[in-house]
């Protein structure tokens, strides 16, 4: 962690510079009225790359993410909800991103999970490099084009070519 | 003074942030026509053919899309910063 | 944890008469080749109740356990999945279960993870009482009348009303 | 001897372990009608009105199911493990 507290109240999505804790972020959603915590994390995967950077741009993909945890906490009746997203250089196996949820049951968790997922990489302005033997190269094919119509019903399974998560 | 940001392949074009004094009244569009005559390839990165804005390319004024507000006739005013961002691919 | 590795070779199911370590859990199944983990938590509910008993047939649930793991690391095509459920006296909050899964993307980890809880919730021989302020009252309504059919087509959302996780 | 275990609230009727002395070639049918007839309320937890054993109560011979075996009319053999088992609510 940065040292800084990563969960001020009502801030629960933060882009870290640094490595962060997804053992905190988990323990951050648990709740005494909930029976169910589903994290997802993504992590850097050996495709034959050295390192995998990460940019983004920082105010607005919290706010972002915030808009998208506050549609799944209200869709999916989340009891809380975190997501960290890495921004900087990482290396095979080093965590890319963290979204952890807690609900009642486990329906509502494991779906509100997938939602804020899938949204996160539809929607916020973040972007990877691959940085390997064969040169450098930009993900950046697919789509945020839908980013203003968050309410629309949407294919989720379209970009999993590009996914390192 | 506009303050202009660009990110991943759009920064590796522009330069990660400038500044750009532009006249009372001008336009996004504006904007980016000096932008794409000064920076080779920046053109139909983020132009189609027929000069609109490419599908999975967001122009941003105060982070906000400006196709939620006028599109490239949004007009700019002293101190707005203007966000390029090429499609994204975070998670 | 109980002292003992938690995680011996070939055998990444446990019945846990201690409190375990979800981040240990998240950590043994993270691979290099994998992009994506998932995690279920179950815990503690506060419905009302005091404490949580649960009771299993320690070997015939590990093996079953096992057999659920095995399945789903070949049908989703997980790296890695690790199954840990608490046996004895729980209260408000504490971890019943977590369910951790490796793979190369997010679709065949989220999956994996949903198929070996729901499987793990109708066959493993695992027991539920509640204790309370109104009496005791075992959790044993629902069903693990398919225990010998893995492999047909099943509903998996039957049972919420009884689970805590 | 045979071993019997049970499991949740059929332990509390049945207790959690104990051993029967049967006869040679007797049948886990056998064993089950010798427990009811000495254990008040398990008959109806475990059988339907028509004898068999209830769909989502298990009964199982060395851990494996006896329903995968030769149903009530397996036979048991010196050292055999049953266990009885109510309907199961893990996760």
């Amino acid at each position: 962690m940065t040292g800084e507290d990563p969960f001020p109240p009502r801030r629960q999505v933060l882009i870290a510079e640094e490595e962060f804790s997804t053992d905190e972020a988990i323990k951050a959603v648990k709740r005494d009225d909930a029976g169910a915590v589903v994290a997802f994390i993504g992590t850097v995967r050996d495709d034959g790359i050295d390192e995998l950077h990460l940019e983004t741009y920082k105010e607005a993909a919290e706010e972002e993410l915030l808009a998208i945890r506050e549609e799944a906490l209200e869709r999916f009746k989340l009891l809380e909800a975190v997501v960290i997203h890495r921004s900087g250089r990482l290396r095979i196996g080093d965590e890319i991103v963290i979204v952890a949820c807690s609900a009642a049951h486990r329906k509502e968790a494991f779906d509100g999970c997938r939602y804020i997922l899938e949204e996160l990489k539809r929607r916020a302005p973040i972007w990877k490099k691959e940085v390997g033997p064969a040169g450098d190269r930009w993900l950046e094919v697919g789509g945020n084009s839908t980013l203003a119509r968050p309410e629309e019903e949407r294919s989720h399974e379209g970009r999993d070519d590009l996914e390192t998560g | 003074m506009i303050h202009i940001r660009a990110f991943a392949s759009f920064r590796e074009i522009l330069g990660k942030e400038t500044d750009l004094d532009l006249g009372e009244g001008s336009t996004v569009g504006d904007l980016l026509e000096i932008l794409v005559s000064s920076h080779q390839g920046l053109g139909p990165a983020i132009f189609e053919d027929d000069g609109r804005v490419r599908e999975y390319v967001i122009i941003m004024k105060n982070r906000v899309r400006i196709d939620t507000l006028e599109g490239l006739a949004t007009v700019l005013e002293e101190g707005d910063e203007v966000a390029i961002l090429p499609p994204v691919a975070g998670g």
